[in-house]
């Protein structure tokens, strides 16, 4: 009885970050659009955007190898596992112990590598930027949040995604110099990994300036539709992950009641709200830069995450 | 005196060496120098069986019973070699018959010194013996008449006089400190004698005297900075002469300078020895190592890597102790199969390929495979790699003397890498790579190398236990 | 033995040193010979001397050998020889013979130094006696080492070598002096002859068909 | 057991001599590869009986031969039975790869009488229990590696990279011999029961430390002593490359690990100190020097310097927490370490045999002349790119779990007492995670550049599809990748008792926790479930697939490729390694390869071709092993003046050696 309840809760969790992640960036282009002056598209687009790519044919480059037909579903299954590994509404959810933060990072690395191989398949000079400037980027953006995780983890004294939430919310945390750092540190590279301006912008099609885009020059069609949802998940991700580690409030505790997890619901759609609305306001005050400034970007990140762990190592309590 | 084996091994190359001066014919003279040294093996094997009583000229004792037998053996199968060896000589003219019948009795002649400096008992005997081995190896360097085999020779001679009257004097000082503890007559030159009795010398006479032989015989050991003839002499020598001054003649000489520092050891007032070899095997290894890289000769790298070794045997033998004297025994032993095997295998290629400059010579294992491996094998012994039997040697010798040396062992250390370094180089471009020079194959005779070869194989794996007793006596011994 | 007979037998073997400085003196060939000629009878006398006093009768025949062979037919041939290969008269030394002189003089101080620390044990003979041999060795091989010309590096191994009959004479009741005295001629006799055979003109290591020093091991 | 072990090195040393006859006969390479797999994998099983054998039983025996006095003496027990399995099963799937790999040998009787001699060395210094066997075995491990390296011997290159490695070699050797010297002292107690009985003081145990860490690390590669490696191992057959790379490194640190954690007593503290500062450093630039590389076996041995550092920080961690006492976390480090042992010798056996495919089918090691062979060699492509991913570190396969491992020893590092460890530890994870983000890169570019894309040589357009066996040998690696990453929890057990052995303590039993999940301290700390993992990634794939297709479209049109309207046909169009990796060159190049890009611009209106050259130094390489190679010159030209003197100034150096030695006499 209880495990059916907790397997439901943990499905209901899943399909949620599904149904949501359009949603989100929906929410942003829409933000984006009224600070623009803009009248947008409307919030359900997303939707549209994906339903009608579904149906729509594949159409496949000729050299296209079997490989670039799987990596979408490749992407898509991983990315979504992660996000439904990370708390939204509540914590300690059933499988939440099946992988903890690293876990799910390197699930994200896993997507990466395999969008960058698809990049890489067709045999096409775009495909190629895209690629070596993706793994570029990441090979500074992953250490950065590894070192982000240590510092959290080192104060929270777990990896578990559940355990670091709660401990957060308890009072014992109070404030840490460690812990902003770790924050900032976190918020530059999710700007860095989602694709969004300063480092890259999702919605540009100039090819010399995109890095995203250009790996998926080639995709169409259902793929497409996947490769983008995945990407609206992974922006769910990250924000559900700075929601869960650094605004943890409201969030339902393990095997709370209906009411708990309805407050958790709520609690989380506005804490998405929240995130949505800031990024939007930071894209539009400022402009994109050019690939090569990226790596110092980054490596700020880097720094100021090594900080926080140093700071957290040399000092127990800071 | 009654005829036991002891003065048997003397007799046989003696009476062989005047039968083979007076025989013509090289034919019949090459195979009964192979019976006469065959004949004087099986007697020196026989010194295991009934060890005969050592007289006052003439002893056996665990030390030298080894020195024999190898002495014997390695003279054996360099006969075998050397017959097959002049054979080619002749064919293509280098030596003509007439130089052969001296050549014959030559050997026997350096046969019958060098066992004889090995089984004096009288250090003046022992002297007389050495000098005359030397000779008779200055006789043999310069037989092919050339410019170079000439200088060498002539630079092996002078040398090796100055060398002779170093050592002479060395013994006299020997006699004069044992002389008033002994008193005076032969007694007083005769080993056995001197070394139980030792103690009572006087200790500043003894010093002197050890500094004198150390230079005397270590000229002949090839130590540097006294090493050079040497490496002209094996460059320039035929080839079997090459193996057998490698081979045995540096360990004869080696052999006489242990004998007089088993007497050091004995007295308590002398200096140690140890200090001055250490030294000295140091310098030779490190100078010699550093030789190898530029030698465009094949022979006369070979020559320097045995002033190496020696200066590694030395380096064993003045550390001292249990482990390393037997290690020095062992790496002699080992370096002499060794070192003769590859001069087997080298004189074989120069004549196969007509040349000893290693630029002209290479990719033997594609063109002489047998050639090729074998003296790619014997490098691999040479410079120490398991599992054949100077590994073995070498890691008792840096082992046992790290923890009491450890600068020093890591400058021998150091000699040991450079020297690997150096031969490597050399040897990579002759055995592998492209195929340089003619390639007719070699009317060789394989047996001696590769019987040296799995001898030194053999051992690496596993020491017969007759062999070890007697070194460890011998490692007490010396102290 | 007692005063007198050691006193003369010290004296004899200081005039062998003495001989050699002369040698280390010498800058003309013949004078050298002559020199060395007087080296080799002053050995021959104190070795007889040596005989007389030890009652050795067999030290009569290494004196006889010393005189005849070597004071006489040595020098003799050595003469010929230069007339015969037209030898430069002058010897060319490597070193100053004024610094030859000094490091001499060194030497003889090294060799009182190092045998004097012998305990007095060992009779005063033995001291004194392998003093003055060590240093007539040493000026031996000094002399073979300053000069570039080839008779003269003999003369000088031979002088090295009168020291060691020398020591070994002074060596009471040594045995095999004499046999050793006589391979030492023959060793010398080959030299010489080695020298006439080879046709060496001025250096050990020059041959007259060509310098062999393009043959020292490998060209350069 | 050990008798059995010890008979079936023996058929391995027999089969060496027999091998050279059978290499002069057509099916000889078949029965020696056959016979190697077989005992191979005898001696593989009789290892995995004595680790999974409760009793933990130690077989030791002594054999008349080595040292006389002493004799040789081996000894089984839960390390060495480790690393048994480790050395074994990388013989068998090398010897299975070889059954077809082998055919095309050119020259077999250059590799066939090596390659059984060298499986058997390995295996000896594994079993070894006294130093002398051990080092023989050892330098007789690197004499026949070396004989296989120059197999090849026509080409220069493999000449010189056979004479480097064999200087290193005996370097390592030698210094490993005088670390012996000091353990054995001067009265020769070789056999390493008296080692372990005898106790070092600090200053003598540091020294040994440090000896073993040169020697060892010279044969794992550890930075700065690599430069042989990357050298060597491309330079041999591929089966023997990954011979090399997969095991004979793991021999190594099998040394390391006999010699600190089990001879060398109680650690101090700052013996981590310096594996930490060596490992993390080896980690971040092995993968560095791999991305800078273009010919695809010589990446796969810079990569083998990576995942060593991994493993000798991971050892470092070990010493450290044993050193401070807390032997729990200690046997979590220690476990991670040898985990990555196992899984390296995995997945790098599978790269370079699958390197070995491509060069077979291709005879390119340029991965600029490959390209689309995704389309040519379907399953070579399908294997290597689980190595690929293995070894960058993602789950759900068996790299991730050993590196998280690590990560969670280094997470659990801050109560360490020290303030060096205190400050080194972070800076070596950051270097770590570093290390892993850059070898995914790495491997995407291995891949992408000569699996995908298209052909960029006619060699790479007609190449085959390669023949079975070697397939098979990569199917194995392949599935004991995945199976090593989705039930790590079984690999951790049988690991107990070595740690047990070397750090006093071992990670709690996993294999019973419910999802096969594994929990290295506790369950609220941190765990991690690779079954679950990949049993939701199947899941969601498949219903994201199936709800596709049912409910929308699973139609398909094949058309040329669109690449923003103006597609080139010219496969010199797409990016190349070099390409590729120009990025991270700019980021990392100028500080750690001292690179510069010249780029000469033709004059306005001139049609001259604009170059870029890139400049890129090896600075270790210039800095460290150059000026060795130059003083060594210097000397031996400045010494070779002693050949040439005439007979007078030899005597003269005579006369004054006297002259010394009379003088030191009387002073």
């Amino acid at each position: 009885m209880m495990l059916i309840r907790d397997l439901i809760v943990q499905g209901a969790q899943m399909f949620l970050v599904l149904a949501l992640a359009p949603l989100l960036t929906g929410v942003v282009r829409k933000l984006k659009a009224y600070l623009l002056r803009r009248q947008g598209p409307p919030l359900l687009q997303p939707y549209r955007d994906l339903l009608r790519l579904m149906r729509k044919d594949v159409v496949l480059a000729e050299n296209a190898s079997w490989l670039f037909r799987v990596i979408p579903y490749v992407i898509f299954a991983v990315t979504w596992v992660a996000a439904a590994l990370v708390p939204t509404f509540g914590n300690g959810l059933l499988f939440s112990w099946s992988a903890d933060l690293i876990a799910i990072i390197a699930l994200l690395g896993s997507a990466r590598f395999a969008l960058a191989l698809a990049g890489m398949d067709v045999g096409t000079a775009f495909g190629g930027i895209g690629s070596s400037r993706e793994v570029m980027i990441a090979s500074l953006a992953e250490p950065a949040i590894l070192i982000t995780v240590f510092s959290v983890a080192m104060i929270a004294g777990s990896t578990q995604l559940s355990t670091v939430a709660e401990f957060m919310g308890s009072s014992a945390v109070g404030l840490r110099v460690s812990l902003g750092l770790a924050l900032f540190a976190l918020v530059i590279v999710a700007l860095a990994e989602n694709a969004r301006i300063p480092v890259d912008n999702p919605a540009t099609h100039l090819e010399l300036t995109m890095v995203h885009e250009a790996m998926v020059l080639e995709y169409s069609g259902r793929h497409l539709a996947l490769i983008d949802l995945s990407a609206e998940l992974k922006l769910l991700l990250y924000i559900s992950l700075i929601a869960c580690m650094f605004m943890p409030w409201g969030t339902a505790e393990q095997g709370a009641g209906f009411v708990a997890l309805a407050i958790g619901t709520l609690a989380y759609v506005l804490k998405l709200a929240l995130c949505a609305s800031l990024l939007a306001v930071f894209e539009t005050s400022i402009a994109k830069m050019r690939v090569f400034r990226i790596p110092e970007f980054l490596g700020a990140a880097l720094m100021l995450a090594l900080l926080a762990t140093l700071l957290r190592f040399v000092s127990g309590s800071l | 005196m009654t005829l036991d084996a002891l003065n048997t091994i003397l007799l046989i190359p003696a009476v062989s060496a005047a039968g083979l001066a007076l025989l013509p014919g090289y034919r019949l003279s090459a195979r009964l120098n192979v019976m006469a040294t065959l004949l004087t093996f099986l007697t020196a094997l026989s010194l295991f069986v009934v060890e005969p009583v050592s007289g006052q000229y003439l002893l056996v004792d665990d030390l030298n019973k080894v020195f024999i037998v190898l002495t014997t053996f390695i003279g054996f199968t360099t006969s075998v070699f050397s017959a097959s060896y002049i054979e080619h000589e002749i064919d293509i003219g280098r030596l003509t018959p007439g130089f052969l019948r001296f050549y014959h009795a030559m050997y026997q002649a350096l046969m019958f010194s060098m066992n004889l400096a090995l089984v004096a008992n009288n250090i003046g005997l022992m002297w007389v013996a050495v000098e005359v081995a030397t000779l008779t190896t200055v006789l043999m360097v310069g037989i092919y008449r050339t410019h170079e085999a000439l200088e060498a020779a002539w630079k092996y001679f002078i040398l090796g006089s100055v060398g002779i009257a170093l050592a002479l004097f060395g013994t006299i000082l020997v006699y004069m400190a044992a002389r008033p503890v002994i008193g005076e007559g032969t007694d007083a030159m005769v080993w056995t004698v001197l070394v139980s009795r030792a103690a009572a010398f006087d200790p500043a006479l003894l010093n002197v005297a050890f500094v004198f032989l150390l230079l005397g015989y270590g000229t002949k050991v090839g130590l540097a900075p006294l090493h050079a003839w040497l490496p002209d002499a094996h460059a320039e020598g035929p080839t079997p002469i090459s193996a057998v001054l490698s081979g045995l003649l540096l360990n004869v000489a080696l052999y006489a300078l242990l004998r007089f520092k088993m007497l050091l050891a004995v007295n308590p007032g002398s200096i140690a020895p140890g200090p001055l070899m250490v030294t000295m095997g140091l310098i030779s290894v490190i100078f010699a190592s550093l030789m190898l890289y530029r030698r465009r000769d094949i022979k006369r790298m070979f020559a320097y890597s045995s002033i190496e070794h020696m200066g590694i045997i030395v380096f064993a033998f003045g550390m001292g102790g249990p482990l390393a004297n037997f290690a020095g025994l062992l790496h002699m032993t080992m370096h002499s199969l060794t070192k003769s095997a590859i001069f087997f295998a080298v004189g074989h290629i120069a004549q196969v390929k007509g040349t000893q400059k290693i630029a002209d010579i290479g990719g033997l294992t594609v063109s002489n495979p047998v050639l090729g491996w074998g003296l790619m094998l014997g490098v691999v012994a040479i410079v120490g790699l398991p599992p054949l039997g100077i590994f073995m040697s070498e890691f008792l010798v840096v082992s046992s003397t790290f923890t009491r040396a450890p600068w020093l062992t890591i400058i021998l250390v150091l000699g040991l890498l450079i020297a690997l370094g150096g031969l490597f180089l050399r040897v990579g471009g002759v055995v592998f790579g492209e195929v340089r020079g003619p390639t007719a194959p070699a009317e060789a005779s394989y047996v001696p190398m590769f019987t040296h070869l799995a001898l030194v194989l053999l051992a690496g794996i596993y020491l017969p236990p007759v062999l070890v007793a007697g070194f460890q006596n011998v490692a007490r011994l010396l102290g | 033995m007692h005063g007198l007979e050691f006193d003369i037998a010290h004296m004899l073997a200081g005039s062998l040193v003495l001989a050699s400085f002369m040698m280390l003196y010498q800058d003309r060939l013949y004078a050298l010979l002559n020199v060395y000629a007087l080296h080799a009878f002053v050995l021959a006398l104190s070795v007889a001397w040596q005989a007389f006093v030890q009652h050795a009768p067999h030290l009569y025949v290494t004196a006889a050998i010393a005189l005849i062979f070597k004071a006489i037919i040595i020098p003799v041939s050595l003469h010929r020889i230069i007339v015969r290969l037209g030898i430069h008269r002058e010897i060319e030394t490597a070193v100053g013979v004024g610094m030859t002189m000094i490091a001499g003089i060194g030497l003889v101080a090294l060799s009182m130094v190092v045998m004097l620390r012998v305990t007095p044990g060992a009779d005063a003979l033995a001291r004194e006696d392998l003093a003055f041999a060590l240093s007539v060795v040493l000026l031996g091989l000094l002399i073979m080492v300053t000069r570039r010309n080839a008779v003269s590096q003999v003369v000088g191994f031979m002088s090295l070598e009168n020291g060691l009959v020398l020591a070994a004479t002074g060596a009471k009741g040594m045995p095999l002096v004499v046999e050793i005295s006589v391979a030492f001629s023959v060793l010398i006799a080959f030299i010489v002859i080695g020298i006439f055979l080879f046709r060496i003109r001025e250096r050990f290591d020059s041959v007259d068909i060509q310098a062999l020093d393009r043959f020292r091991g490998e060209r350069r | 057991m050990i008798e059995a072990a010890l008979g079936a090195v023996a058929v391995l040393l027999a089969l060496a001599p027999a091998a050279v006859a059978l290499s002069l006969n057509a099916r000889g390479s078949v029965i020696v590869y056959g016979a190697s797999l077989a005992v191979s994998t005898v001696l593989c099983a009789i290892a995995l009986v004595h680790l999974l054998d409760p009793a933990q039983s130690v077989a030791a025996v002594v054999l008349p031969i080595g040292l006389p006095w002493l004799g040789a003496h081996f000894r089984l027990d839960a390390l060495s039975a480790f690393f048994l399995i480790v050395v074994n099963f990388g013989g068998a799937a090398a010897s299975l790869y070889a059954l077809g790999y082998g055919r095309h040998e050119p020259s077999p009787g250059r590799v066939l009488p090596f390659y059984p001699a060298y499986l058997a060395a390995m295996n000896i210094v594994v079993l070894a229990d006294d130093a002398f066997s051990f080092l023989v075995a050892w330098e007789f491990m690197s004499l026949t590696s070396w004989a296989l390296v120059v197999s090849n011997h026509k080409d220069p290159e493999s000449l010189r990279a056979g004479y480097v490695y064999l200087l290193m070699a005996s370097f390592g050797t030698l210094v490993l011999l005088l670390a012996f010297g000091v353990l054995a002292g001067s009265t020769g107690a070789y056999d390493f029961a008296a080692i372990r009985a005898a106790h070092e003081t600090p200053a003598v145990a540091g020294a040994v430390l440090l000896l073993a860490l040169l020697g060892a690390g010279s044969k794992a590669g550890l930075v700065p002593l690599h430069a042989w490696l990357p050298l060597a191992h491309p330079a041999a057959p591929s089966h023997v490359s990954g011979l090399m790379s997969g095991v004979m490194t793991k021999v190594a640190t099998y040394g390391f690990v006999r010699i600190v954690f089990d001879l060398l007593g109680a650690p101090e503290w700052w013996w981590s100190m310096v594996l930490l500062a060596i490992g993390g450093p080896t980690a971040t630039l092995g993968v560095l020097y791999a991305l800078m590389q273009r010919d695809i076996k010589r990446v796969l041995a810079y990569s083998t310097i990576e995942n060593i550092g991994i493993i000798f920080t991971g050892l470092g961690l070990a010493l450290a927490f044993k050193a401070e006492g807390s032997d729990f976390i200690a046997a979590l480090a220690f476990t991670a370490a040898l985990l990555h042992v196992l899984n390296h010798a995995f997945f790098k056996s599978l790269l370079f045999f699958g390197a070995g495919c491509v060069l077979t089918a291709t005879g390119e090691r340029d991965m600029e002349k490959l390209g689309g062979l995704i389309h040519r060699m379907p399953q070579t492509a399908f294997v290597t790119l689980i190595g690929c991913i293995a070894i960058s570190a993602l789950p759900p396969f068996n790299g991730f779990v050993s590196e998280w491992l690590t990560f969670q020893a280094i997470l659990l590092s801050p109560h360490l007492p020290s303030w060096g460890l205190k400050l080194i530890i972070p800076a070596v994870g950051g270097l770590l995670a570093l290390a892993a983000a850059l070898a995914a890169a790495c491997f995407v570019k291995v891949f992408g550049i000569s699996f995908l894309g298209r052909a960029r040589t006619s060699a790479a357009a007609e190449a085959r599809e390669v023949d079975g066996f070697s397939l098979a040998a990569m199917m194995l690696l392949a599935v004991l990748c995945l199976v090593a990453g989705v039930l790590p929890g079984l690999f951790i057990d049988a690991l107990a008792p070595v740690a047990r052995t070397m750090v006093g303590n071992s990670m709690p039993h996993q294999s019973d926790l419910q999802w096969f999940t594994i929990v290295p301290i506790a369950q609220s700390r941190s765990s991690y479930d690779g079954l679950l993992v990949f049993a939701f990634m199947l899941l969601s794939g498949s219903i994201a697939s199936v709800a596709i297709h049912r409910l929308a479209s699973d139609r398909l049109r094949r058309a040329p490729a669109w690449d923003c309207g103006f597609p080139d046909g010219n496969p010199a169009i797409q990016y190349t390694a070099s390409s590729f990796s120009q990025p991270i060159r700019r980021v990392f190049g100028t500080l750690v390869f001292g690179a510069r890009e010249i780029g000469e611009m033709p004059p306005p209106g001139s049609a001259a071709t604009a170059r870029l050259t890139v400049v890129m130094h090896d600075l270790i390489w210039e800095g460290l092993y150059a000026p060795i190679a130059k003083l060594i010159g210097f000397a031996t030209m400045r010494i070779n003046v002693l050949q040439f003197l005439t007979i007078r100034r030899y005597l003269t150096l005579v006369f004054v050696a006297l002259v010394l030695l009379l003088v030191v006499l009387s002073l």
